[in-house]
């Protein structure tokens, strides 16, 4: 699969949270550290306000890839947001593995503020598990319909 | 397995050394003998032919540099991955013929200290087999080792 | 019963056998099974990885490739093999590129390695049955010993997990059998042997190794006591070089061999340069003593 | 909606990697955007007027600015907005710097990201709603937490501008670490000379409420309203009571028993104790950990301190107790933990007497530490070969701390100096690896001292070992020599780094403030908002924020002290209109979303069925929202069909 996949480049939208991950890309940004540009950010005041609506919109309009980001466990700055979608997360890669995507395509991480290079990681590889796992299965789907 | 000194260098943390010396002032060879481990990692950030020192072959890989850097230099893994540019840039350490030797000996035996007629005598004495159960008891164990040897760089190292 | 592949390495077969065979006796001793495969050199640090990484990597897989199929880690009783072996183990299952790389070797003579046999010095496995070595002790030795930790069994640390500044294990291992580890001055330096210098350095390698004779001297131990056989040789072949030395040399494995009662000749004493003559009338009158 | 666009260049920063001029024309084919422009500098006055010009001329009603990240200029443009008589809640920003132009190489690559960023932030800004802002009053009065240095200035500051404060120290007295030292760099002054009357003004202050033996337990609420639970340790004496005799202390069973912390563990104390004799405030604190009373419940027949005390104010019944205030700011003024050397093994720490720290030696010289000030060892003599240890536990990966201390070079430099001064033939060497003198003064110091004969040897020390004798060797590199030396030394001294306090983390999450990677408090940025945290109202002082000498903690108390004025003389807050609400119509009451939310906002009107959610406790994490299952919560500002239209058109080829 790997090597089929080799001009493809995944779409993945990141919901960030607004005080600790969306910071930390901030920081990434001012640190002029370098990262693959797959990722396409939308800011949430907290991870805990991503609907899984948003998530299941995301995958049907296309996308090869969903990134959740949000506080370490007991720092939220909502207290508890992050637990609430830790919790939910398990619901959610059901449900995709349900739709036929791989659950995988789902990812949560906590980057905090000052974790600049976490988050360079993080978007790389989730990237490079992409790209391995090549366009969302749903993506082909909607393209054949149109 | 593509090896440069630029790689090398990168791989090694060197360019975090900040020169402190702890590396030297650890070294138990050092205090005997020239090599300043500090020098060769600033050999080595500054560009220069650090594979051409002769210091180089004067570590005893015993790691302890390494175990103190404050900045996570890896020195002792350097020293060694910079002995391996040294050697196929043809700067042997040419104080000794014993390191061809003993990689001779591993070639035609499988050990790299092999056994001698003495020592087979002794094994039996103290109730052991006269040849030890190795790769080289079983002929075809060991061409096979041969084998797997002519395809390595080392053995074309070796040849030069 | 607990099985190892058994890696007696080439100094402990072909140098000082009496090593290989103290092993057998003690872990038979403590019903611990060793198990024999075609290894090969394991092969050494300072002469094979200097010279090419690449083939240290690969020489060192077969061996670990060998006991993998039937599930065995592999026994080590050379501080030098356990650098290798674990080393070449840590980086291969850390680094995929080189894990292809090597098993592309391996493939031309039909082998593979998955990472998953594993290395093990034998001193953490006397560690994980202090009991058992307590209770197979027959005479208290009663030695007083200059104890020497194989600087690639503790470092690097963040490969081997142990505690390379403080180390204390040989220490309290020795003391099980009733031996006492006397400190001295830089217990804990480099034999002098490793990475090619006692071969292509043997002028700087006696100096080390000198220094290090002399702040043991002081001491006046009755045996310096290793868990390597390459400083094993290191300590003993030296003093001969040097001339001006006699302090006898054990493997821990011998001096473990003389603690469970087996016989000296066995354990193949007699076989190092420096005389242990002394040391054996002190066993016979410990024997005596605790019989 | 009639949405307006600006792409901003940012000089080059974002020019160089994303194509304007092409983001411009693919944003200016978007259905809702009436006009698209770039410039140089948005957030330059030029930039803004452009703004204003074009919602007038073209009457737009919703703004989008591609740029640089909100959380940086938000605020700046909210206020364009506003000055056009638009409702400033009717813009959104594309972060098309940081997310973007910063982080990217390939200019195809940025551009086409930056486009997609844009055209999501057209996509929410079409469905913007204005929104209201309401304010709440402020609670005039300030919580200082620590009692060092920072935490003293901090409060004085605040105090002097007439605000009530609470200052909680968590040990029996303030003066934190600088009244363990007994003279300060590059000046020489003596540090009790300059602290204690500052520790003196605290306790009399009528603006000050001092919470000595105290910890922060817990604080809710926001700027303008914190509510904070204090601790208040049991000292079992009477504060109102004693007079500070010691008497009890001279008579306790332990006297000169325990060791003192205070000295380091090099001095020793009694059972009942105050810390040291300028103590703030001055009474004696019985430690319960070594009370023979207190541990063992007797004491002799009875104990001596009780037996003493003609004031009668040894009180053993006394039991811990909460207080508990609101504020409407704080400063968290923490300080710092000193580097545990024991993490080196190779420098004997902890295993030769006469190896030492810095803070150690710190109180060899001051006249109220073991020795009386005199530099003799702990067997009488005078050591004549001193040498210290640079770096220790800074700039040192192996344990966790990349940074530098900031003042072990210097606090090494005056210890040097005062050696040498009470013992000018003691042989004094400091091995270093690059002496940073930065501050004012403080070259001129070094100067001073290389000048009084303390040899300087570049070279981090390697190892120190103890010979057969008993002599203590310290075996590094010279690397200006380039040659490994082994110095004979009767003395070693540590220069042990900053560490952050080991409560940092506990307190951090309490406060919902974030740490640095090196463990210490996290700044709102790092260099216009030094003292600020990324929660409105909370601001660092001194070496909570990262290691800094005293100067520099001073002048940040004051700083952080400012901003806490700011607060408190507006006297009321904005609160912005970030938060969740019901639409009843759509609301079944199910009640999930009162569980959910860890700010109780949430209240079910029983008559009406539904749920209300109160606007002032309601913080806008939006949890509930996602979790309504009629979709009947929306969160201001992150509408279900803002962030959907932003994930469509974010997905747009």
């Amino acid at each position: 699969m790997n090597e089929d996949n080799g001009d493809f480049e995944p779409k993945i939208v990141g919901f960030l949270c607004n005080w600790c991950s969306y910071a930390g890309a901030d920081l990434a940004g001012s640190s002029r550290l370098k990262y693959k540009p797959n990722v396409r950010v939308i800011r949430v005041m907290c991870s805990g306000r991503v609907d899984p609506l948003f998530v299941f919109k995301a995958f049907e309009k296309g996308a090869d890839g969903v990134l959740i980001a949000g506080c370490h466990p007991g720092d939220c700055h909502y207290q508890c947001g992050n637990y609430k979608t830790m919790r939910r997360m398990h619901v959610m890669k059901k449900m995709l593995e349900q739709m036929g995507i791989s659950p995988e395509r789902l990812r949560l991480e906590w980057v905090s503020a000052a974790e600049s290079t976490r988050f360079v990681n993080v978007v790389n590889d989730m990237t490079e598990k992409i790209k391995e796992l090549g366009p969302s299965p749903l993506k082909e789907e909607v393209a054949s319909n149109e | 397995m593509s090896k440069t000194m630029k790689e090398i260098t990168e791989r090694g943390n060197a360019y975090n050394c900040i020169q402190c010396g702890r590396c030297t002032g650890s070294c138990p060879s050092g205090r005997e003998c020239s090599i300043r481990t500090r020098k060769l990692i600033h050999l080595a950030k500054m560009g220069e032919e650090v594979f051409a020192v002769p210091e180089l072959w004067e570590c005893t890989t015993c790691f302890t540099c390494q175990e103190r850097c404050p900045k996570d230099v890896k020195t002792t893994d350097m020293i060694i991955e910079i002995r391996n540019i040294a050697v196929s840039e043809n700067y042997f350490p040419t104080m000794s013929e014993v390191p061809k030797i003993i990689i001779k000996s591993l070639y035609d035996t499988g050990s790299g200290q092999p056994l001698s007629p003495e020592v087979s005598k002794m094994r039996s004495i103290i109730g052991l087999a006269k040849e030890p159960f190795d790769v080289g008891k079983n002929e075809k164990d060991l061409k096979d080792f041969q084998k797997l040897l002519d395809i390595l760089p080392l053995m074309k190292e070796v040849a030069k | 019963m607990r099985e190892y592949a058994y890696f007696p390495g080439c100094i402990g077969k072909n140098v000082y056998p009496g090593i290989e065979k103290a092993t057998r006796l003690v872990f038979d001793t403590l019903d611990v099974g060793l198990r024999d495969y075609a290894y090969s050199c394991c092969p050494p640090p300072g002469v094979v990885a200097c010279y090419d990484k690449e083939s240290w990597y690969t020489i060192g897989a077969r061996n670990l490739a060998l006991s993998e199929q039937d599930g065995l880690d592999i026994m080590t009783i050379c501080a030098g093999c356990y650098g290798t072996l674990h080393n070449v183990w840590h980086e291969l299952n850390h680094n995929k590129e080189l894990m292809d790389k090597v098993n592309e070797n391996l493939d031309t003579i039909g082998m593979s390695y998955s990472g998953k046999s594993r290395p093990i010095h034998f001193v953490d496995i006397l560690d994980s049955m202090r009991d058992k070595v307590k209770s197979s002790k027959e005479i208290d030795l009663g030695f007083k010993v200059a104890v020497h930790y194989g600087c690639h069994y503790l470092k690097p640390s963040d490969v081997t997990g142990e505690s390379p500044e403080e180390p204390t294990l040989l220490d309290e291992l020795v003391g099980l059998i009733g031996c006492e580890s006397v400190p001295f001055k830089d217990r804990l330096t480099c034999c002098g042997a490793g990475g090619g210098v006692m071969s292509g350095e043997p002028d700087l390698s006696l100096k080390i190794i000198k220094t290090k004779l002399d702040n043991i001297r002081k001491k006046d131990v009755d045996a310096i006591v290793n868990i390597c056989s390459f400083c094993h040789m290191q300590f003993d072949q030296s003093q001969k070089k040097l001339k001006t030395f006699d302090i006898p040399v054990l493997h821990l494995n011998q001096l473990l061999g003389l603690a469970f009662g087996h016989k000296q000749k066995h354990l193949g004493l007699h076989m190092n340069l420096v005389s242990n003559r002394d040391l054996v009338k002190k066993v016979k009158m410990a024997r005596k003593v605790s019989a | 909606m009639r949405v307006g666009v600006y792409v901003c260049h940012c000089g080059i920063n974002i020019a160089k990697t994303v194509d304007v001029e092409r983001v411009v024309k693919e944003i200016s084919k978007l259905p809702n955007v009436v006009v698209c422009r770039d410039y140089h500098y948005m957030c330059s006055d030029p930039g803004q007027e452009l703004i204003k010009k074009d919602i007038n001329r073209y009457e737009l009603n919703s703004i989008v600015i591609a740029a640089c990240s909100p959380r940086m200029h938000f605020k700046t443009f909210q206020s364009a907005l506003k000055s056009a008589k638009l409702n400033p809640y009717m813009l959104e920003m594309a972060n098309i710097r940081e997310h973007c132009s910063w982080v990217h190489d390939d200019v195809e690559a940025a551009t086409q990201k930056a486009i997609a960023l844009v055209k999501s932030s057209v996509a929410k800004a079409s469905h913007l709603e204005p929104l209201v802002e309401n304010d709440s009053p402020v609670v005039p009065a300030a919580l200082v937490i620590g009692g060092g240095i920072a935490g003293i200035q901090s409060a004085l500051d605040i105090a002097n501008a007439g605000y009530k404060v609470f200052l909680v120290e968590k040990e029996p007295s303030i003066g934190g670490h600088m009244a363990q030292f007994d003279k300060t760099f590059p000046t020489l002054d003596c540090a009790a000379c300059i602290l204690t009357p500052k520790m003196v003004d605290v306790s009399r202050h009528e603006n000050i409420k001092l919470l000595t033996y105290s910890e922060v337990e817990d604080i809710s609420g926001f700027v303008g309203n914190f509510h904070v639970k204090v601790k208040k340790k049991p000292r079992y004496v009477n504060e109102n009571k004693c007079v500070a005799c010691g008497d009890c202390a001279t008579e306790c069973r332990l006297a000169n028993r325990i060791v003192s912390e205070f000295d380091e563990g090099l001095g020793k104390r009694s059972a009942i104790y105050v810390p040291f004799p300028q103590a703030v405030p001055l009474k004696y604190t019985i430690d319960p950990d070594n009370c023979l009373f207190l541990t063992r419940g007797k004491c002799g027949k009875s104990p001596k301190c009780v037996d003493v005390c003609d004031a009668n104010a040894i009180e053993f019944d006394q039991k811990e107790k909460i207080e508990e205030f609101d504020v409407g700011t704080i400063i968290v003024a923490t300080g710092y933990d000193s580097f545990d050397a024991a993490e080196k093994p190779e420098f004997m720490f902890g295993k030769v007497p006469n190896i030492i720290n810095g803070l150690q030696y710190e109180r060899f010289f001051a006249p109220n530490g073991p020795t009386g000030g005199e530099l003799v060892m702990p067997d009488g003599s005078v050591p004549k070969n001193v040498v210290f240890v640079s770096c220790v536990g800074s700039r040192d990966k192996k344990v966790g701390n990349p940074y530098c201390s900031r003042i072990c070079c210097m606090y090494s430099t005056k210890q040097a100096h005062l050696t040498k001064e009470r013992s000018p033939d003691t042989d004094v060497t400091v091995f270093y690896c690059d002496v940073r003198a930065f501050g004012k003064g403080y070259e001129e110091f070094y100067e001073r001292v290389q000048g009084e004969g303390v040899k300087y040897r570049r070279g981090l020390v390697s190892e120190i070992y103890q010979d057969d004798e008993g002599k203590l060797h310290v075996r590094a590199e010279d690397s200006l020599l380039g040659e490994p030396v082994d110095i004979v030394a009767d003395l070693v001294v540590l220069a042990t780094g900053v560490v952050p306090k080991d409560t940092t983390k506990s307190l951090a999450q309490k406060l919902h403030i974030s740490n640095s990677p090196d463990g210490f408090l996290l700044e709102a940025h790092p260099k216009l908002r030094p003292v600020d945290t990324v929660t409105d109202g909370i601001f660092l002082a001194g070496c909570a924020q990262g290691p800094k000498d005293i100067p520099d903690t001073v002048a940040q108390a004051g700083a952080a002290a400012a901003h806490a004025i700011d607060v408190l003389a507006k006297g009321k807050i904005t609160i912005e209109p970030y938060n969740a609400v019901v639409n009843p119509d759509l609301c079944g009451g199910c009640r999930i979303c009162e569980m959910l939310c860890p700010f109780d906002a949430h209240h079910y009107n029983e008559q009406e069925g539904v749920m209300e959610i109160n606007d002032t406790l309601c913080k806008g994490c939006g949890v509930c929202g996602a979790a309504c299952p009629a979709g009947a919560i929306a969160l201001n500002l992150f509408r279900n069909k803002q962030i959907i239209s932003q994930i469509e058109a974010i997905l747009d080829e």
